[in-house]
Protein backbone atom coordinates (compact mmCIF):
# COMPACT_ATOMS: atom_id res chain seq x y z
CA UNK A 1 0.00 0.00 0.00
CA UNK A 2 1.74 3.29 -0.85
CA UNK A 3 2.20 5.66 1.76
CA UNK A 4 -0.78 8.42 1.77
CA UNK A 5 0.38 11.75 2.95
CA UNK A 6 -1.59 15.45 2.50
CA UNK A 7 0.15 18.08 4.31
CA UNK A 8 -0.16 21.96 4.50
CA UNK A 9 -3.55 21.76 2.89
CA UNK A 10 -4.73 25.38 1.12
CA UNK A 11 -8.26 24.86 2.92
CA UNK A 12 -8.78 28.50 4.70
CA UNK A 13 -10.03 26.41 7.65
CA UNK A 14 -6.39 24.83 8.45
CA UNK A 15 -3.72 26.54 9.51
CA UNK A 16 -0.23 25.93 7.98
CA UNK A 17 1.44 23.47 10.23
CA UNK A 18 -2.18 21.19 10.44
CA UNK A 19 -1.48 18.16 8.57
CA UNK A 20 -3.06 14.87 8.49
CA UNK A 21 -2.07 11.79 6.81
CA UNK A 22 -2.53 7.64 6.56
CA UNK A 23 0.15 5.62 5.76
CA UNK A 24 1.93 1.88 6.23
CA UNK A 25 4.66 2.65 7.62
CA UNK A 26 5.81 2.49 11.57
CA UNK A 27 4.94 6.16 13.33
CA UNK A 28 7.22 8.24 14.85
CA UNK A 29 5.46 9.79 18.31
CA UNK A 30 7.98 12.31 18.82
CA UNK A 31 8.59 13.30 15.10
CA UNK A 32 5.11 13.55 14.56
CA UNK A 33 4.24 15.61 17.44
CA UNK A 34 7.62 18.11 16.71
CA UNK A 35 5.64 19.04 13.12
CA UNK A 36 3.48 21.11 14.96
CA UNK A 37 5.25 22.99 17.10
CA UNK A 38 4.65 26.74 16.30
CA UNK A 39 6.75 29.53 18.04
CA UNK A 40 3.88 31.23 20.00
CA UNK A 41 3.27 28.04 21.60
CA UNK A 42 4.30 26.26 24.86
CA UNK A 43 2.70 23.03 25.10
CA UNK A 44 1.68 20.05 22.86
CA UNK A 45 -0.56 17.44 24.19
CA UNK A 46 -0.29 14.08 22.28
CA UNK A 47 -2.48 10.75 22.33
CA UNK A 48 -0.25 7.45 21.26
CA UNK A 49 -2.83 4.46 20.53
CA UNK A 50 -1.26 1.41 20.22
CA UNK A 51 -2.21 -2.26 19.82
CA UNK A 52 -2.89 -3.83 22.84
CA UNK A 53 -1.93 -7.65 24.22
CA UNK A 54 -5.27 -8.48 25.39
CA UNK A 55 -8.88 -7.20 25.05
CA UNK A 56 -11.77 -8.29 27.28
CA UNK A 57 -9.10 -11.30 28.23
CA UNK A 58 -8.98 -12.25 24.65
CA UNK A 59 -5.09 -12.22 23.58
CA UNK A 60 -4.52 -10.39 20.11
CA UNK A 61 -2.20 -12.10 17.37
CA UNK A 62 -2.05 -8.86 15.61
CA UNK A 63 -4.40 -6.08 14.35
CA UNK A 64 -4.79 -5.58 10.56
CA UNK A 65 -6.45 -1.89 9.78
CA UNK A 66 -8.14 -1.04 6.66
CA UNK A 67 -9.52 2.73 5.32
CA UNK A 68 -11.86 4.08 3.29
CA UNK A 69 -8.81 6.44 1.91
CA UNK A 70 -9.71 9.33 -0.04
CA UNK A 71 -13.04 9.22 2.12
CA UNK A 72 -11.04 8.79 5.58
CA UNK A 73 -8.95 11.89 4.99
CA UNK A 74 -11.60 13.95 3.93
CA UNK A 75 -13.31 12.88 7.40
CA UNK A 76 -9.82 14.12 8.88
CA UNK A 77 -10.07 17.16 7.23
CA UNK A 78 -13.35 18.31 8.40
CA UNK A 79 -12.07 17.16 12.02
CA UNK A 80 -9.16 19.43 11.80
CA UNK A 81 -11.94 22.47 11.14
CA UNK A 82 -13.89 21.63 13.38
CA UNK A 83 -11.34 21.75 16.32
CA UNK A 84 -10.48 24.58 15.26
CA UNK A 85 -13.77 26.19 15.29
CA UNK A 86 -14.22 24.62 18.68
CA UNK A 87 -10.91 24.72 20.61
CA UNK A 88 -7.95 27.49 21.10
CA UNK A 89 -5.45 25.24 19.30
CA UNK A 90 -2.75 26.34 17.29
CA UNK A 91 -2.05 23.14 14.72
CA UNK A 92 -3.14 19.68 15.12
CA UNK A 93 -1.47 16.54 13.48
CA UNK A 94 -3.18 13.84 13.02
CA UNK A 95 -1.35 10.07 11.66
CA UNK A 96 -3.23 6.69 11.51
CA UNK A 97 -1.01 3.87 10.68
CA UNK A 98 -2.90 0.49 8.10
CA UNK A 99 -2.15 -2.72 7.49
CA UNK A 100 -0.61 -4.89 9.80
CA UNK A 101 0.70 -3.91 13.40
CA UNK A 102 1.76 -6.21 15.99
CA UNK A 103 1.45 -5.62 20.14
CA UNK A 104 2.81 -2.78 21.11
CA UNK A 105 2.99 -0.99 17.95
CA UNK A 106 1.02 2.44 17.38
CA UNK A 107 -1.90 2.64 15.28
CA UNK A 108 -2.66 6.00 15.45
CA UNK A 109 -1.03 9.65 16.48
CA UNK A 110 -2.96 12.89 17.46
CA UNK A 111 -0.65 15.70 18.58
CA UNK A 112 -2.37 19.47 19.66
CA UNK A 113 -0.33 22.16 19.81
CA UNK A 114 -1.79 25.37 21.62
CA UNK A 115 -0.56 28.25 24.00
CA UNK A 116 -2.75 26.81 26.98
CA UNK A 117 -2.42 23.03 27.58
CA UNK A 118 -5.85 23.05 28.89
CA UNK A 119 -6.93 23.33 24.73
CA UNK A 120 -4.32 21.12 23.89
CA UNK A 121 -5.57 18.23 26.62
CA UNK A 122 -9.00 19.24 25.66
CA UNK A 123 -8.90 19.10 21.83
CA UNK A 124 -6.89 15.87 21.65
CA UNK A 125 -9.59 14.21 23.78
CA UNK A 126 -11.86 15.38 21.48
CA UNK A 127 -10.34 14.53 18.37
CA UNK A 128 -9.43 10.96 19.31
CA UNK A 129 -12.90 10.56 20.14
CA UNK A 130 -14.42 12.06 17.00
CA UNK A 131 -11.91 9.88 14.74
CA UNK A 132 -13.25 6.86 16.07
CA UNK A 133 -16.83 7.73 15.51
CA UNK A 134 -16.31 9.85 11.91
CA UNK A 135 -13.39 8.59 9.81
CA UNK A 136 -13.81 5.51 8.25
CA UNK A 137 -11.07 3.02 9.29
CA UNK A 138 -11.45 -0.38 10.43
CA UNK A 139 -9.76 -2.63 12.13
CA UNK A 140 -9.91 -6.66 12.20
CA UNK A 141 -8.37 -8.66 15.45
CA UNK A 142 -6.80 -11.65 15.19
CA UNK A 143 -6.24 -14.26 17.37
CA UNK A 144 -5.02 -17.54 18.11
CA UNK A 145 -8.11 -19.59 16.15
CA UNK A 146 -9.80 -16.43 14.26
CA UNK A 147 -10.35 -13.47 13.65
CA UNK A 148 -13.10 -10.69 13.39
CA UNK A 149 -13.67 -6.93 12.31
CA UNK A 150 -14.20 -4.83 14.87
CA UNK A 151 -17.79 -2.71 14.53
CA UNK A 152 -17.88 0.62 16.44
CA UNK A 153 -20.84 1.68 18.76
CA UNK A 154 -21.94 4.52 16.61
CA UNK B 1 -27.34 4.87 -14.91
CA UNK B 2 -24.38 2.84 -13.75
CA UNK B 3 -22.64 3.35 -9.93
CA UNK B 4 -19.79 1.41 -8.62
CA UNK B 5 -19.90 0.00 -5.00
CA UNK B 6 -17.23 0.00 -2.13
CA UNK B 7 -17.29 -2.69 0.26
CA UNK B 8 -14.67 -2.36 3.55
CA UNK B 9 -13.65 -4.67 6.13
CA UNK B 10 -16.54 -6.66 7.54
CA UNK B 11 -18.72 -5.48 4.23
CA UNK B 12 -16.24 -6.67 1.84
CA UNK B 13 -15.99 -9.66 3.13
CA UNK B 14 -19.91 -10.58 3.55
CA UNK B 15 -20.39 -9.28 0.30
CA UNK B 16 -17.59 -11.62 -1.16
CA UNK B 17 -16.19 -8.62 -3.30
CA UNK B 18 -14.67 -4.94 -2.66
CA UNK B 19 -16.29 -3.19 -5.26
CA UNK B 20 -19.11 -4.21 -7.97
CA UNK B 21 -20.81 -1.86 -10.80
CA UNK B 22 -24.49 -1.80 -10.61
CA UNK B 23 -27.00 -0.37 -12.91
CA UNK B 24 -29.69 1.70 -11.59
CA UNK B 25 -32.86 4.01 -13.09
CA UNK B 26 -31.87 7.89 -13.10
CA UNK B 27 -32.14 9.96 -10.24
CA UNK B 28 -32.74 7.12 -8.05
CA UNK B 29 -33.08 7.73 -4.12
CA UNK B 30 -29.55 6.44 -2.28
CA UNK B 31 -31.98 4.21 0.01
CA UNK B 32 -33.32 2.78 -2.58
CA UNK B 33 -29.87 1.66 -3.68
CA UNK B 34 -29.14 0.78 -1.11
CA UNK B 35 -31.82 -1.08 -0.14
CA UNK B 36 -30.95 -3.11 -3.50
CA UNK B 37 -27.37 -3.16 -2.56
CA UNK B 38 -28.14 -5.19 0.43
CA UNK B 39 -31.02 -7.47 -1.13
CA UNK B 40 -28.17 -8.55 -3.64
CA UNK B 41 -26.07 -9.67 -0.75
CA UNK B 42 -28.43 -10.84 2.26
CA UNK B 43 -25.63 -11.46 4.68
CA UNK B 44 -24.65 -7.67 4.79
CA UNK B 45 -28.28 -7.43 6.61
CA UNK B 46 -26.18 -8.89 9.80
CA UNK B 47 -24.67 -5.72 10.27
CA UNK B 48 -25.29 -2.29 11.35
CA UNK B 49 -24.62 -0.35 8.08
CA UNK B 50 -23.89 2.94 7.49
CA UNK B 51 -23.78 4.21 3.71
CA UNK B 52 -21.41 6.99 1.32
CA UNK B 53 -22.09 8.85 -1.71
CA UNK B 54 -19.07 10.00 -3.18
CA UNK B 55 -17.02 9.79 0.22
CA UNK B 56 -19.70 11.86 2.01
CA UNK B 57 -21.65 9.86 4.70
CA UNK B 58 -25.13 9.27 3.14
CA UNK B 59 -28.70 9.70 5.04
CA UNK B 60 -30.61 8.25 2.40
CA UNK B 61 -32.37 11.64 0.79
CA UNK B 62 -29.64 12.12 -1.85
CA UNK B 63 -30.40 11.32 -5.12
CA UNK B 64 -27.86 9.29 -7.27
CA UNK B 65 -26.33 10.12 -10.26
CA UNK B 66 -24.80 8.38 -12.97
CA UNK B 67 -21.23 7.72 -11.79
CA UNK B 68 -21.48 8.04 -8.33
CA UNK B 69 -19.01 6.00 -6.02
CA UNK B 70 -20.97 4.27 -3.22
CA UNK B 71 -19.59 2.71 -0.13
CA UNK B 72 -21.36 0.37 2.30
CA UNK B 73 -19.41 -0.44 5.79
CA UNK B 74 -19.98 -0.56 9.06
CA UNK B 75 -19.49 1.61 11.99
CA UNK B 76 -16.02 2.67 11.92
CA UNK B 77 -13.01 1.42 14.71
CA UNK B 78 -10.28 2.54 14.06
CA UNK B 79 -7.96 4.74 16.44
CA UNK C 1 25.61 18.35 35.14
CA UNK C 2 25.89 14.82 35.21
CA UNK C 3 22.64 12.97 34.38
CA UNK C 4 20.31 11.71 36.89
CA UNK C 5 17.81 9.22 36.93
CA UNK C 6 15.76 7.11 39.23
CA UNK C 7 13.88 4.19 37.95
CA UNK C 8 11.72 1.14 38.85
CA UNK C 9 12.04 2.65 42.27
CA UNK C 10 11.19 -0.13 44.80
CA UNK C 11 8.67 1.57 46.86
CA UNK C 12 5.70 0.36 46.98
CA UNK C 13 3.26 2.75 45.94
CA UNK C 14 5.22 3.24 42.20
CA UNK C 15 4.39 0.40 39.35
CA UNK C 16 7.37 -1.18 37.85
CA UNK C 17 7.63 0.77 34.28
CA UNK C 18 6.87 4.23 35.97
CA UNK C 19 9.74 6.62 35.93
CA UNK C 20 10.94 9.84 36.79
CA UNK C 21 14.32 11.27 35.75
CA UNK C 22 15.78 14.90 35.71
CA UNK C 23 18.19 15.33 33.08
CA UNK C 24 20.59 17.71 31.33
CA UNK C 25 20.70 16.04 28.05
CA UNK C 26 17.87 16.52 25.26
CA UNK C 27 14.42 14.64 25.56
CA UNK C 28 13.00 12.47 23.02
CA UNK C 29 9.60 12.34 23.58
CA UNK C 30 8.47 9.05 21.69
CA UNK C 31 11.48 7.28 23.76
CA UNK C 32 9.77 8.52 26.70
CA UNK C 33 5.81 7.49 26.18
CA UNK C 34 7.47 4.08 25.05
CA UNK C 35 9.23 3.34 28.07
CA UNK C 36 6.01 3.16 30.18
CA UNK C 37 3.87 0.91 27.46
CA UNK C 38 2.44 -2.31 29.48
CA UNK C 39 0.90 -4.70 27.56
CA UNK C 40 -2.78 -4.01 28.60
CA UNK C 41 -3.03 -0.56 27.74
CA UNK C 42 -4.22 1.07 24.43
CA UNK C 43 -3.50 4.18 25.07
CA UNK C 44 -0.68 6.83 26.13
CA UNK C 45 -0.91 10.72 26.65
CA UNK C 46 1.85 12.70 26.53
CA UNK C 47 2.25 16.46 27.44
CA UNK C 48 5.55 17.75 25.71
CA UNK C 49 6.62 21.44 26.98
CA UNK C 50 8.66 23.41 25.17
CA UNK C 51 10.51 26.76 25.29
CA UNK C 52 8.46 29.49 23.45
CA UNK C 53 10.19 32.10 21.92
CA UNK C 54 7.40 34.73 23.14
CA UNK C 55 5.86 35.29 26.47
CA UNK C 56 3.41 37.83 27.09
CA UNK C 57 5.09 39.73 23.86
CA UNK C 58 8.54 39.71 24.84
CA UNK C 59 10.97 37.44 23.19
CA UNK C 60 12.50 35.09 24.98
CA UNK C 61 16.37 34.11 23.43
CA UNK C 62 16.68 31.06 25.74
CA UNK C 63 15.96 29.57 29.42
CA UNK C 64 18.17 28.25 32.26
CA UNK C 65 16.18 25.49 33.95
CA UNK C 66 17.48 24.79 37.59
CA UNK C 67 16.54 22.65 40.53
CA UNK C 68 16.68 21.31 44.30
CA UNK C 69 17.83 17.72 42.35
CA UNK C 70 18.05 15.73 45.50
CA UNK C 71 14.13 17.09 46.86
CA UNK C 72 12.73 17.80 43.24
CA UNK C 73 13.43 13.69 42.65
CA UNK C 74 11.44 13.42 46.14
CA UNK C 75 8.93 15.26 44.83
CA UNK C 76 8.14 13.73 41.51
CA UNK C 77 8.48 10.21 43.29
CA UNK C 78 5.45 11.79 45.25
CA UNK C 79 3.53 12.71 42.55
CA UNK C 80 3.65 9.60 40.69
CA UNK C 81 2.26 7.61 43.62
CA UNK C 82 -0.37 10.55 43.89
CA UNK C 83 -1.30 9.76 40.62
CA UNK C 84 -1.94 6.48 41.05
CA UNK C 85 -4.28 6.98 44.14
CA UNK C 86 -6.04 9.17 42.52
CA UNK C 87 -6.53 7.87 39.17
CA UNK C 88 -6.80 4.53 37.39
CA UNK C 89 -3.49 4.49 35.46
CA UNK C 90 -0.87 1.98 34.85
CA UNK C 91 2.71 3.61 34.61
CA UNK C 92 3.62 7.23 34.65
CA UNK C 93 7.05 8.68 32.97
CA UNK C 94 8.01 12.29 34.29
CA UNK C 95 11.45 13.82 32.61
CA UNK C 96 12.62 17.52 33.38
CA UNK C 97 15.44 18.81 31.54
CA UNK C 98 17.90 21.21 33.14
CA UNK C 99 20.38 23.81 32.03
CA UNK C 100 20.13 25.83 29.30
CA UNK C 101 17.43 25.25 26.64
CA UNK C 102 16.90 27.12 23.36
CA UNK C 103 13.50 28.03 21.65
CA UNK C 104 11.52 25.31 20.96
CA UNK C 105 13.77 22.30 22.71
CA UNK C 106 11.43 20.34 25.03
CA UNK C 107 11.95 20.93 28.78
CA UNK C 108 9.34 18.82 30.39
CA UNK C 109 7.89 15.42 29.23
CA UNK C 110 4.78 13.61 31.04
CA UNK C 111 3.58 10.68 29.71
CA UNK C 112 0.98 8.27 31.17
CA UNK C 113 -0.34 5.27 30.06
CA UNK C 114 -3.71 3.85 31.16
CA UNK C 115 -6.19 0.94 30.42
CA UNK C 116 -8.88 4.28 29.14
CA UNK C 117 -7.61 6.96 27.48
CA UNK C 118 -9.85 9.26 29.88
CA UNK C 119 -8.11 8.14 33.00
CA UNK C 120 -4.46 9.31 31.00
CA UNK C 121 -5.78 12.13 29.62
CA UNK C 122 -7.12 13.51 33.45
CA UNK C 123 -3.42 12.35 35.12
CA UNK C 124 -1.39 13.71 32.76
CA UNK C 125 -3.08 17.19 32.41
CA UNK C 126 -3.52 17.00 36.93
CA UNK C 127 0.56 15.64 36.67
CA UNK C 128 1.94 18.91 35.02
CA UNK C 129 -0.19 21.38 37.47
CA UNK C 130 0.99 19.80 40.24
CA UNK C 131 4.76 19.49 38.76
CA UNK C 132 4.71 23.15 38.42
CA UNK C 133 2.93 23.78 41.68
CA UNK C 134 5.32 21.37 43.91
CA UNK C 135 8.27 19.89 41.98
CA UNK C 136 11.51 22.52 43.32
CA UNK C 137 12.77 23.71 39.61
CA UNK C 138 13.37 27.10 38.31
CA UNK C 139 13.51 28.54 35.01
CA UNK C 140 15.66 31.93 34.21
CA UNK C 141 14.11 33.45 31.52
CA UNK C 142 17.11 35.23 29.08
CA UNK C 143 15.64 37.95 26.58
CA UNK C 144 17.58 40.95 24.87
CA UNK C 145 18.86 43.38 27.27
CA UNK C 146 18.25 41.00 30.59
CA UNK C 147 17.24 37.77 32.55
CA UNK C 148 14.66 37.09 34.89
CA UNK C 149 14.17 33.76 37.56
CA UNK C 150 10.38 33.51 37.00
CA UNK C 151 8.88 32.90 40.44
CA UNK C 152 5.64 30.72 40.40
CA UNK C 153 2.23 31.66 41.44
CA UNK C 154 1.49 29.60 44.69
CA UNK D 1 24.20 23.30 66.30
CA UNK D 2 25.35 23.70 62.81
CA UNK D 3 22.85 23.64 59.62
CA UNK D 4 23.57 24.26 55.95
CA UNK D 5 20.84 26.41 54.25
CA UNK D 6 20.95 25.85 50.09
CA UNK D 7 19.68 28.97 47.65
CA UNK D 8 18.31 28.42 43.94
CA UNK D 9 17.62 30.72 41.58
CA UNK D 10 16.34 34.25 42.57
CA UNK D 11 17.28 33.45 46.22
CA UNK D 12 20.89 32.12 44.81
CA UNK D 13 21.10 35.37 43.66
CA UNK D 14 19.45 37.66 46.02
CA UNK D 15 22.60 35.90 48.99
CA UNK D 16 25.23 36.31 46.74
CA UNK D 17 25.77 32.30 47.10
CA UNK D 18 24.60 29.02 46.90
CA UNK D 19 24.89 27.72 50.29
CA UNK D 20 26.13 28.95 54.10
CA UNK D 21 26.14 27.46 57.15
CA UNK D 22 25.04 29.03 59.87
CA UNK D 23 25.07 28.02 63.68
CA UNK D 24 21.81 28.13 65.72
CA UNK D 25 20.62 27.12 69.35
CA UNK D 26 19.58 23.79 69.85
CA UNK D 27 16.55 22.62 68.91
CA UNK D 28 15.25 25.97 67.47
CA UNK D 29 12.01 26.46 65.23
CA UNK D 30 12.18 26.68 62.06
CA UNK D 31 10.07 29.35 61.33
CA UNK D 32 13.20 31.10 63.94
CA UNK D 33 16.01 30.10 61.72
CA UNK D 34 14.20 30.99 58.54
CA UNK D 35 13.65 34.10 59.82
CA UNK D 36 17.20 34.57 61.12
CA UNK D 37 18.35 33.51 57.72
CA UNK D 38 15.99 36.24 55.67
CA UNK D 39 17.39 39.04 58.48
CA UNK D 40 20.81 38.06 57.31
CA UNK D 41 20.11 38.44 53.62
CA UNK D 42 17.22 41.02 53.37
CA UNK D 43 16.93 41.42 49.65
CA UNK D 44 15.24 37.86 50.47
CA UNK D 45 11.90 39.82 51.81
CA UNK D 46 11.68 41.21 48.10
CA UNK D 47 10.40 37.45 47.19
CA UNK D 48 7.50 35.22 48.12
CA UNK D 49 9.33 32.78 49.58
CA UNK D 50 9.33 28.59 50.72
CA UNK D 51 11.39 26.62 52.60
CA UNK D 52 12.37 23.11 53.27
CA UNK D 53 14.48 21.01 55.95
CA UNK D 54 15.54 17.81 54.86
CA UNK D 55 13.96 18.35 51.15
CA UNK D 56 10.36 18.57 52.49
CA UNK D 57 8.63 21.38 52.06
CA UNK D 58 8.19 23.05 56.03
CA UNK D 59 5.73 24.89 57.42
CA UNK D 60 7.57 26.49 60.14
CA UNK D 61 6.88 23.96 62.70
CA UNK D 62 9.23 21.96 62.60
CA UNK D 63 12.21 21.19 65.13
CA UNK D 64 16.01 21.93 63.64
CA UNK D 65 18.71 19.59 64.62
CA UNK D 66 22.63 19.80 63.71
CA UNK D 67 23.51 18.66 61.08
CA UNK D 68 19.72 19.46 58.76
CA UNK D 69 19.81 20.67 55.24
CA UNK D 70 17.48 24.00 54.99
CA UNK D 71 16.65 25.34 52.09
CA UNK D 72 15.34 28.70 50.57
CA UNK D 73 13.63 29.53 47.65
CA UNK D 74 11.06 31.08 45.29
CA UNK D 75 7.84 29.36 44.34
CA UNK D 76 8.61 27.06 41.68
CA UNK D 77 8.53 27.81 38.05
CA UNK D 78 9.33 24.32 36.05
CA UNK D 79 7.62 22.68 33.63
Amino acid sequence: MPEKEIQNPKSKTQNRLDFYKITTEPLDVGAIARKIVPASCGAIVTLDGFVRQFTKGRETEYLVYEAYEPMALKEMEKLVARAHAEFEIENVGIVHRLGRLEIGETSVVISVAAPHRRAAFEACEWLIKELKRTVPIWKKEVYRGGETWIEGAN
Amino acid sequence: MKVSVLFFGATADEAGTREIEIDFADNAKAEEVFGEIVNKFPRLGNHKLLFAVNQEYAGGDETISDGDELAVFTAVSGG
